[in-house]
């Protein structure tokens, strides 16, 4: 008779998506970034990285989806990180918007999902 | 555009440079230098805004003196996407229609002057309140913008529709 | 842009859309989905001929369907610059003038129709000849390049100016 | 009393200068192109890189002065090297227009200045 070990594995998976805008995010373009997001909310996706860094134009309707994206992951428990866009033009509206003080603004996608990892109570 | 509507645009091409003909599609002074004008007529449609900031930008492509260009190109488009972007869902919420936009560029001091003209619902700008900064706000970031980056910023009602007046001065390269 | 003018230029539009009302400036169908047109007006110096390329390619950005965009719209722009700064060189050689254009899109099947209007001298394309290839020929690069790029090209001379019309088709990617 | 050594040294300096349109190459700016072409070949220059990797767009008017440059310098005994746009629709109208026979195409700048190297009678 051999004795049985049991050993439980329990695996806790987090997801952290990057979704990264490389055109323009406007008027046009947002509701299809709005339904990317809700698609990725929908399954079960709570931590999200807003990467900016190759979006060179932005208007106050792509601002907007942003905002959506933050609260949506906020309801459900989890949280967003922004990078910063490469584009000059772009972080001064961030700044002059107050932007970069409502998200959390990081350089690259791994700072920003290095930043969850501490963040995140699994 | 109606009649009173292009009197209107008229009066305000006047106030850009007094020695202008009243036809804006005109250069504005008799020498053909001193200014500029170009005029662009597009669907009042989301898909189509895009156009009227590219247009503006193109007028002052080859402008080499500009100091910083990349910055101020970039604030003339977003102001103006989003002054098109709000007629084209604001003004005409229920309706179709067209976005006339006149640039004029004008020279002692460098500026450009935008003309942005709906025939949609017009609307009182002064009750429309600042955004709250640094809270989960969606919306009302468009006019801040708007103001924020342009040097003058007038609106106006006109018979049958409205008249969105854009002034941005060009700063000029100190090596140019 | 004068009466006579005007009135070729309604009659170029109706041929690209027998639904399409006189007016250049609206819609050209009822419900405005199925096709859409601006027009544009600039000085004719080689300053600002930019802007009408840039400006088509502006209206068809958001076409997400477009089968190889980069190459589709820097071939519009070309065609488009080769035939303005020929207007503004040649057209009005010895006198100022403007550049009207208008730009329809329409769909089944997708292309993009130009009418680039002068009031300048006019000319007889047929006695320009082909560049000479391979040699070291500095001149007549222009037309060829417009006829190689676009899919239609016609130049008529009316009363007081010219009107170029070119047709692109759009070929429509199998993505989409 | 020493032996004084003659030596002769005779140095032969072949200028290739390297010209690169880093905007749009037409009719606006080729008149500012021919000029900056002229006063090299005035200064003496007669082996010019035309490189064109930079250079998003270009006109007829643009090309005409790359034809002027191409001659300019053969006449004064020299020659000229393109190096290919990046830019794909670029590429297509220096082919379409059979430039690509009429100048001696390069991948990179070294590669044309290695390529004068070979040819240049010094
Ligand atoms: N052209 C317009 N016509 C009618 N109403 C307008 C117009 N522009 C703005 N508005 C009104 O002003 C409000 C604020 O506009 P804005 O600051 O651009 O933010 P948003 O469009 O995001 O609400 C809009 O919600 C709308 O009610
Ligand atoms: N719009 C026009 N009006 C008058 N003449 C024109 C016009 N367009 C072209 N031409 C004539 O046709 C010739 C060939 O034009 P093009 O092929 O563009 O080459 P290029 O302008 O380099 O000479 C020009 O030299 C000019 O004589």
């Amino acid at each position: 008779m051999t004795n049985q070990m049991n050993i439980a594995i329990h695996e806790n998976i987090v997801r952290i998506v990057t979704i990264a805008p490389e055109g323009r995010l406007d008027a046009f373009s947002a509701p299809k970034f709005r339904e990317k997001v809700l698609g990725l909310i929908e399954s079960g996706v709570k931590y999200l990285v807003l990467d900016l860094s190759q979006t060179p134009f932005m208007d106050s309707a792509g601002m907007a989806a942003l905002v959506s994206a933050l609260k949506q992951c906020r309801q459900h428990g989890g949280d967003v990180r922004m990078v910063w866009p490469q584009a000059e033009p772009v972080k001064r509206i961030l700044s002059l918007t107050k932007f970069d003080r409502v998200f959390a603004m990081k350089n690259s996608v791994e700072e920003a999902v290095g930043s969850f990892l501490g963040a995140i109570k699994a | 555009m109606n009649h009173q509507a292009s009197r209107e645009l008229s009066h305000l091409l006047d106030e850009v440079n007094t020695n202008s003909p009243s036809d804006p599609t005109l250069a504005l002074t008799p020498d053909g230098s001193a200014a500029a004008a170009i005029t662009l007529d597009i669907p009042a449609e989301v898909q189509y805004v895009n156009i009227l900031g590219a247009c503006a930008c193109a007028f002052l492509a080859n402008l080499k003196q500009l100091a910083e260009p990349e910055i101020t190109l970039y604030n003339l488009e977003l102001a103006i996407q989003e002054v098109s972007v709000n007629i084209a869902t604001h003004a005409y919420a229920n309706s179709r229609g067209r976005i006339h936009m006149s640039a004029i560029l004008s020279h002692q001091p460098l500026k450009i002057t935008i003309l942005l003209q709906d025939t949609g619902a017009s609307f009182n700008p002064a009750v429309v309140p600042q955004p709250h900064f640094g809270e989960l706000q969606e919306h009302g970031y468009g006019l801040f913008l708007v103001t924020q980056l342009m040097d003058e910023v007038e609106y106006k009602q006109i018979d049958g529709g409205s008249v969105w007046k854009l002034i941005k001065n060009l700063p000029v390269s100190v090596n140019s």
